[in-house]
């Protein structure tokens, strides 16, 4: 699916919170690129940083946030490339959902219950400058192709909607202004089996159709395996593997990414043995030396403790 | 009929109708139980003020006033019911053929012009700036009003009335107490004049100043700490995310949601308006219902303290239903017949 | 004993003269006083009626005065009349008739005064009950100006004169018919207990008369009734429309709180609302005069007589020694009030006019003496407790509850500071503050242990005098079953069985003022030794008067102010014109 | 071990349970027949609003049923009417909750919470004996050393290190039956495996009765795989039986339509399921329960006349070890798709 074409550049970015304990060093030093088409699934626990990566890409950190370092470089269909980071308050707001949209997790708050989903809808169209007609237009085609009711679900209010059928609005809400970037943020965590099923195939079908990249966020290894190009694991504000889903998922270089793997069930094996890593995660203020994961690693080495080991391609073994 | 019997506005209006009746005859009855009566406190008043003997005033009262003690409380009250059905409120027991209908008549309207002009301007004035408060939090804004608004709510309205007379109207001389007493100027022909209407604004400008200024805290800090948890909601980031701009955020996306747990309390406010302030309304002389609903209960007038019971009843339940029609309109969730969703 | 017919000529009783009615034009002041009137619909123009401006929720006792006016004005000090509509007025020669002569005037709309105006006036108060009626058998115009009253067996009196001498006349030309139908219904035989008369004092309370036609020289409309003052305009065909000096008296409507600021404004130039010691302290800091006059009453300590150890007569004389009235009384009122200093049951203004000489010279005073209230108790069988309370022989203190109205600033205020003195002198009484109306209530049910309410009156008669609260909450002057103080009232007394009630009910009969001072001497001789109640103080009103917009307001002291609202100085000087506009 | 050897626990004979709701009746569960044995693993999924929960708090006592009969150890459970019966039945099943943050108080140390039951049911007899328990608790559910524990508040520990706290205190009370109510959602993936296997080792030790509830299939057949697994749908049970019977050879359709639909962490597997396309994808809602087998308007293998004319009773298929609730497969019918 990936033309091979950068769309989103992300070079090394670190993003601090300042709390009253001190500053966590939620992200650090992230580097990753988005090809056009490629879905592109970060994969973590939760307090690993994916959520704030974003949240940082897009300019919504809360205030105690701050991108420390880094750049992110976006390249528009007209090739010229944006420095999303020096994007003014304006320019921001006219960049996202044009350029970069966004689908959250849990969708019942993710709408305004006081509003039609076609307020909404027009409400995101006049921020950007399209038509009300043309937005309408849009959308009923997106709601259609997300296989909704249009004409009923754009006169609803969100409480009408069921929770499958509120994420899939808010998918199509996503796609109205043709971005090529869209975010996706656990989309499918707080909805039931059957729904989440409908919910991936309908995003399948509208990846091959539009092509727009994805960055997946999700702490579900199962759905990153069914929809994703491209897998970065995190771990403590780190991408510590990333590689094709095949390659990360086959053959897992890093511990912690095996570890996940050992302790994900499985439903089309029988009975079978799992793991869980042992100890916690890394307190962030005060994060540990050498490789962060390295107290709750079994194939720990001295070195482990002292080095940080690089992102680097290994050759298959 | 029978979708008329279980439709909802019709289960409300019986409901309503019951909660009034309910009250009316809580009060007719707890009224009576207060010590003294009408023709007591008037004895009392004669003797006391005239030196008259109590035989003389007693004497007197019984001519002057439309009130029979001995008379049974339970046959009192069914002579009431049966006049409340033919909508007659009854009589002024203290001031014969004054009915009471005619008293609420004449001084209902101030308060609620009074009251509710007050109302309108605390509760919008309030949710505007607690939503500012709110959305600009931490900044000198946000600083200096909670600061006011704790220190306002915290001080009764009476202190606040005493005050604006005594330091603004006395010591200051910033405002001409006596020209702004009372509701309207003696000699200005009411009508719908220019004249006349910036008369009774200038009239109401005391009582109107105070009741916001003792309201309009309690309206921003709840505002704002309702606006902070609406800003916690996801979809005021997802409506940021979508780029909107920051007026239709502040206004359809926080302002809104953040008002809808206000509706309530300002129901509430609304059907106490026709109550009015009857503290404030002495102090300043104004003619409102209030004012007389205590001038009634000084003297017992168990008819006319009955007849304001019965409208401020009326218009608590009137007002929570018209709040419920409200809501509904604000908060689709809530919305009346609206059909639940498919889950 | 034989009264001479009393017959003053008014010019040469009055020095300074009221000019008769002349047309001409209204005086330019404005007199700015207040007073709490009722709005309309409940205020309305019927003399007869509550409401109205006969009643004071109307407008005042004072203030009406001035519209509708009675035959006489009463001085206090000299216990004579002045006449008002009265030329002329007195007793006959056997004291079986009351004759008036009516001055020459006219009404507002330029109407005579007559006699039947009189006449018109009491056969409808005969319909209402008027106390007047209880010693009048009828009322007669002899000529155009000449109204009898004619007294039944019970009749004759300083009290019934006094009922007459106060009554405002109203206009025949506005009750005539309502009046004619009262004379019908007497003629017919008929009585208070008939549905006849009922109806006619219905109908008689629900006239709404559409204008109110005046004897004095102010008037008003509804349309004057505005909701922070009523105008009573000055009309030219009233004898003393010549003489006042303003043509229209603003009465500001309020209470206390409300009128305050306008005191110290100036909008209100003379109040007769009473303002606590605070206020009344602004107001002397703002360059306002006080000017003390009585209220006609005080607070008195009650008992009831039920509860131990009040049923000795020791320990309430303890009390009243044990008590600082001076104290007591400026916490009741600041300077509007002064501890009682006779104990006579008649308010101390009155003792010399009122009591005989020999009998003043025999009352106790009481003067504060903690070692004499000391021994008192002794003698009652008292000790001091080791922490200084007294106990009795079965060592029980004296613990009881004082009720009082939580409302009524100066009695709350005598109450908290005998209670704390008591207290200090080795009483135990918790003080308890209650709506007011319990209070009364509580007391007439004789459910209290001690409380307060007021003693003596605003009535100028020994019996009126006494009448306030050992008559008025004792179970003798309460409806069958209240109990009131319950101070037996038939008892032996130096060696003889006395009735005390019948004593007061005795005091002011007659005509010969030299018997009844000694009556009235006797029945205090009797209270000042008792002690049934406690007259802890007697309050004034400490009327503001700014003078700098009214001027004309004698010196303190001056004999006028003994009278309270009712007689007031300011109503005979207003009318004289010596009250005016300062600087006029 | 075999399920019929013991006599139940728990008892729940044509349980239905009913919410008002305004004027509607809510009906959350219908007709529930289920026993849990003593030492047994039964495991209940479904989606949301399935009354899964409802079911375990029926269970475990924290909530009356609407109508049929529950039978706590073979009695009903309206005869146990003595206050000390039912105190002690109180302690002998145990539920622990999805939000361990919500369940623990925030102002009281771990001790402080782990004593409170301890004392009030007087299950140690002094403070020795109380400080012994207490480390002993923590160490049953691994969280060592106990010493560090102790006086820590909630917050300060770890998501996984509070669900075993929470754990710990279902287990002062030494119960015979704890419901783990989604017990391990909130717990992040490393660390799930890890409280299940604990909370195996404990049913073995200390001879409990797990009754596990959850929405994840895959976590269902791991942790069950020795026990049962009951299926619901809208307020029934549609499927009961052996876990690897219910996983490996599934008999309702609903039961078919779930497993086909959970993605697996396994691209090639995940990527190559078959899909079974449902008629419709909109669940009823409470108010409106289909006639019939309610899941007839979405099962692609629905026969008219049959499916939406009785609900169906459960009872074992031919081919099939387990208990189904569907009529087709109940009459032998092939399971052809609807083409209506």
């Amino acid at each position: 699916m990936a033309d091979g074409s950068v769309v989103l550049s992300v070079e090394d970015i670190s993003i601090t919170y300042t709390t009253q304990r001190g500053i966590v060093q939620a992200v650090s030093n992230v580097s990753f690129d988005l090809h056009a088409g490629e879905t592109l699934a970060l994969i973590g626990e939760s307090g690993c940083g994916k959520s704030t990566i974003v949240l940082g890409l897009i300019g919504l950190l809360p205030k105690t946030g701050k991108i420390t370092t880094g750049k992110v470089t976006y390249r528009r269909r007209d090739g010229r490339l944006i420095d999303v980071l020096g994007l003014n308050k304006e320019q921001m707001r006219q960049f996202l959902w044009n350029e970069c949209s966004m689908v959250f997790q849990g969708a019942l708050n993710s709408l305004n219950p006081v509003l039609k989903i076609s307020s909404m809808i027009y409400d995101t169209a006049r921020a950007h400058g399209m038509r009300a007609d043309e937005a309408k237009k849009r959308a009923l085609s997106l709601f259609e192709k997300v296989r909704l009711d249009p004409l009923r679900v754009f006169n609803s209010y969100p409480h009408e909607l069921s929770g499958g059928m509120r994420q899939r609005v808010l998918l199509a809400t996503a796609l109205l202004l043709r971005p090529q970037v869209v975010i996706m943020d656990e989309p499918t965590t707080a909805v039931d089996i059957l729904t989440q099923r409908s919910i991936i195939k309908v995003l399948k079908q509208l990846r091959e159709e539009l092509n727009f990249s994805v960055i997946f966020i999700s702490h579900d290894l199962a759905v990153a395996a069914e929809i994703a190009d491209t897998v970065a694991t995190m771990y403590a504000g780190e991408i510590i593997e990333k590689g094709p889903v095949s390659e990360v998922f086959y053959r897992p270089r890093h511990a912690y990414t095996l570890g996940l793997l050992e302790a994900a069930p499985r439903l089309s094996t029988g009975a079978e043995e799992l793991m869980s890593i042992p100890g916690s995660p890394p307190d962030l203020i005060d994060p540990p030396k050498g490789c962060k994961f390295h107290m709750r690693c079994r194939f720990v080495t001295d070195e482990c403790k002292t080095t940080k080991p690089p992102l680097q391609a290994s050759s298959p073994t | 009929m029978r979708k008329l019997i279980r439709s909802y506005t019709f289960r409300t209006v019986v409901q309503g109708l019951i909660t009034i009746w309910a009250v009316m005859t809580f009060t007719f009855f707890l009224i009576r139980l207060m010590p003294g009566n009408p023709a007591q406190i008037k004895i009392d008043e004669y003797v006391d003020r005239y030196g008259m003997s109590e035989d003389q005033a007693r004497q007197q009262v019984a001519t002057l006033f439309n009130y029979d003690p001995d008379q049974p409380v339970f046959e009192q009250y069914v002579d009431y019911l049966s006049d409340l059905v033919r909508f007659d409120l009854g009589r002024s027991l203290t001031s014969t053929e004054t009915p009471v209908a005619e008293q609420i008549l004449r001084f209902l309207p101030w308060t609620l012009f009074s009251v509710g002009l007050a109302l309108l301007v605390a509760f919008s004035l309030g949710v505007l700036v607690g939503l500012a408060m709110a959305y600009w939090r931490g900044g000198l804004l946000d600083n200096v009003m909670t600061v006011f608004a704790s220190v306002i709510y915290a001080i009764p309205d009476y202190i606040i009335a005493l005050l604006l007379i005594m330091v603004a109207g006395v010591q200051l001389k910033l405002i001409p107490v006596g020209e702004l007493y009372g509701g309207s100027t003696q000699g200005i022909e009411p009508g719908f004049t220019v004249e006349y209407i910036l008369d009774l604004l200038k009239h109401a400008f005391l009582p109107v100043f105070t009741y916001v200024l003792a309201t309009i805290g309690g309206w921003m800090l709840t505002m704002k700490s309702s606006t902070i948890s609406t800003l916690g909601e996801d979809y005021i980031t997802v409506a940021r995310a979508r780029g909107l701009p920051e007026r239709r955020l502040l206004t359809a996306y926080v302002g809104r949601n953040a008002m809808l747990p206000l509706m309530t309390r300002l129901a509430i406010s609304i059907g106490f308006v026709v109550g009015g302030s009857a503290i404030i309304e002495t102090l300043f002389l104004y003619p409102g219902l209030g004012r007389n609903l205590v001038l009634a209960i000084g003297l017992r007038d168990y008819t006319t303290m009955q007849g304001i019971f019965l409208v401020i009843a009326i218009s608590v339940v009137v007002s929570n239903i018209l709040a419920d029609l409200l809501y509904g309109w604000l908060d689709p969730r809530v919305r009346l017949g609206g059909d639940k969703g498919t889950e | 004993m034989k009264r001479i017919l009393l017959i003053v000529a008014l010019f040469a009783l009055v020095a300074v003269g009221f000019a008769p009615a002349a047309a001409q034009d209204a005086p330019d002041g404005i007199f700015p006083g207040t007073w709490p009137y009722s709005l309309p619909p409940t205020h309305h123009l019927n003399l007869f009626a509550a409401g109205g401006p006969h009643d004071s929720t109307g407008i005042g006792n004072f203030y009406r005065q001035l519209v509708v006016m009675p035959f006489g004005f009463y001085r206090w000090d000299s216990a004579t009349y002045e006449g008002l509509l009265a030329e002329s007025w007195g007793f006959n020669e056997d004291n079986t008739k009351y004759v008036v002569t009516i001055k020459e005037g006219t009404w507002s709309d330029g109407t005579p005064l007559t006699a039947n105006d009189a006449v018109v006036t009491y056969a409808i108060g005969r319909i209402l009950n008027w106390a007047d009626w209880n010693y009048l058998s009828d009322v007669v115009a002899v000529d155009d100006r000449t109204v009898e009253f004619i007294f039944n067996e019970t009749g004759a009196g300083y009290t019934a004169e006094r009922l007459i001498m106060k009554t405002r006349i109203a206009p025949a030309a506005t009750y005539q018919a309502l009046a004619d139908e009262a004379t019908a219904l007497i003629a017919a035989g008929k009585t208070s207990d008939d549905q006849e008369w009922t109806d006619l004092a219905t109908k008689i309370a629900e006239f709404r008369p559409d204008v109110l036609l005046a004897s004095g020289p102010y008037t008003y409309s509804l349309e004057d009734i505005g909701d922070s003052y009523m105008t009573l305009h000055w009309q030219p065909n009233s004898i003393y429309s010549g003489s006042v000096q303003f043509g229209e008296i603003r009465l500001w409507q309020g209470e206390t709180e409300s009128t305050t600021p306008l005191v110290l404004n100036g909008d209100i130039a003379w109040a007769t609302n009473v303002y606590p010691p605070a206020t009344q302290q602004a107001f002397v800091d703002a360059g306002i005069r006080l000017v003390n006059v009585p209220l006609g009453y005080g607070a008195a300590l009650l008992m009831q007589h039920d509860t131990y150890p009040f049923n000795i007569k020791e320990v309430r004389q303890a009390m009243a020694y044990a008590i600082d009235r001076d104290e007591n009384a400026f916490f009741t009122n600041g300077f509007g009030a002064t501890g009682t200093e006779y104990m006579a049951g008649v308010l101390d203004t009155m003792v010399s006019t009122l009591l005989d000489a020999d009998s003043i010279a025999k009352l106790n005073h009481y003067d504060f003496d903690v070692d004499r209230a000391a021994e008192l108790m002794e003698t009652a069988g008292f000790t001091r407790d080791a922490d200084g309370k007294w106990v009795d022989a079965e060592g029980k203190r004296i613990s009881v509850e004082y009720k009082a109205p939580a409302e009524f600033a100066d009695f709350l205020g005598a109450s908290t500071n005998a209670v704390e003195q008591l207290n200090e002198f080795g009483f135990d009484i918790t003080l308890r503050a209650i709506p007011w109306q319990q209070t009364a209530e509580d007391i007439r049910q004789g459910n209290f242990q001690l409380s307060v309410w007021s003693w003596a009156g605003g009535n100028p008669l020994a019996s009126r005098q006494f009448f306030g609260p050992i008559q008025r909450f004792n179970y003798v002057g309460l409806s069958d079953g209240q109990k009131g103080m319950n101070f037996p009232m038939e008892f032996e007394y130096n060696g003889e069985m006395i009735n005390l009630d019948a004593l007061i009910n005795d005091v002011s009969s007659g005509f010969d003022r030299d018997a009844q001072a000694q009556r009235a001497g006797r029945v205090a001789l009797i209270l000042n030794d008792l002690m049934p109640f406690i007259p802890l103080n007697i309050i004034s009103a400490a009327q503001p008067f700014n003078e700098s917009i009214l001027t004309g307001a004698p010196a303190d002291g001056d004999p006028l102010y003994a009278a309270p609202l009712d007689d007031a100085w300011m109503l005979k000087l207003l009318l004289e014109g010596v009250v005016r506009p300062a600087g006029s | 071990m075999s399920t019929a050897q013991r006599a139940p626990l728990v008892e729940l004979k044509h349980v239905d349970r009913f919410f008002r709701k305004g004027n509607a009746t809510l009906k959350v569960l219908q007709d529930i027949n289920l026993n849990v044995y003593p030492n047994e693993i039964l495991c209940l999924v479904g989606e949301s609003g399935c009354g899964k929960t409802t079911t375990g708090k029926i269970i475990a006592g924290l909530l009356n049923h609407s109508g049929g009969e529950v039978n706590v150890q073979g009695r009903p459970l309206a005869s146990y009417s003595d206050r000390r019966e039912k105190a002690h039945l109180r302690r002998t099943f145990q539920i622990v909750h999805q939000d361990p943050f919500a369940s623990l108080n925030p102002s009281h140390t771990i001790a402080k919470i782990l004593s409170f039951p301890l004392l009030r049911h007087k299950m140690v007899k002094n403070r020795t004996e109380l400080a012994a328990r207490l480390l002993e608790l923590l160490e049953l559910v691994d969280l060592t050393p106990p010493q560090d524990i102790l006086n820590k508040y909630p917050h300060q520990l770890s998501g996984g290190q509070r669900q075993r706290v929470s754990i710990a205190r279902a287990l002062t009370v030494q119960p015979k039956l704890i419901v783990a109510d989604e017990a391990v959602s909130m717990v992040d993936v490393s660390i799930r495996i890890g409280i299940l296997k604990m909370l195996l080792r404990l049913k073995e030790e200390l001879d409990i009765a797990i009754v596990f509830i959850t929405h994840d299939l895959a976590l269902a057949k791991y942790f069950a795989w020795q026990g049962r697994i009951a299926v619901m749908y809208l307020g029934r049970i549609v499927e009961i039986g052996r876990t690897p019977d219910v996983i490996g050879n599934p008999a309702h359709p609903y039961t078919r339509a779930l497993l086909a639909a959970v993605p697996e962490a396994d691209p090639d597997v995940t990527r190559a399921k078959e899909e079974m396309p449902l008629r419709s994808e909109d669940i009823p809602g409470l108010l409106n329960i289909p006639h019939g087998c309610a899941f007839h308007p979405r099962c692609p293998f629905f026969v008219p006349g049959l499916c939406d004319a009785e609900v169906p009773k459960l009872a074992v298929a031919r081919g099939f070890n387990q208990e189904a609730a569907c009529a087709p497969l109940e009459l032998g019918l092939p399971l052809t798709t609807y083409a209506g």
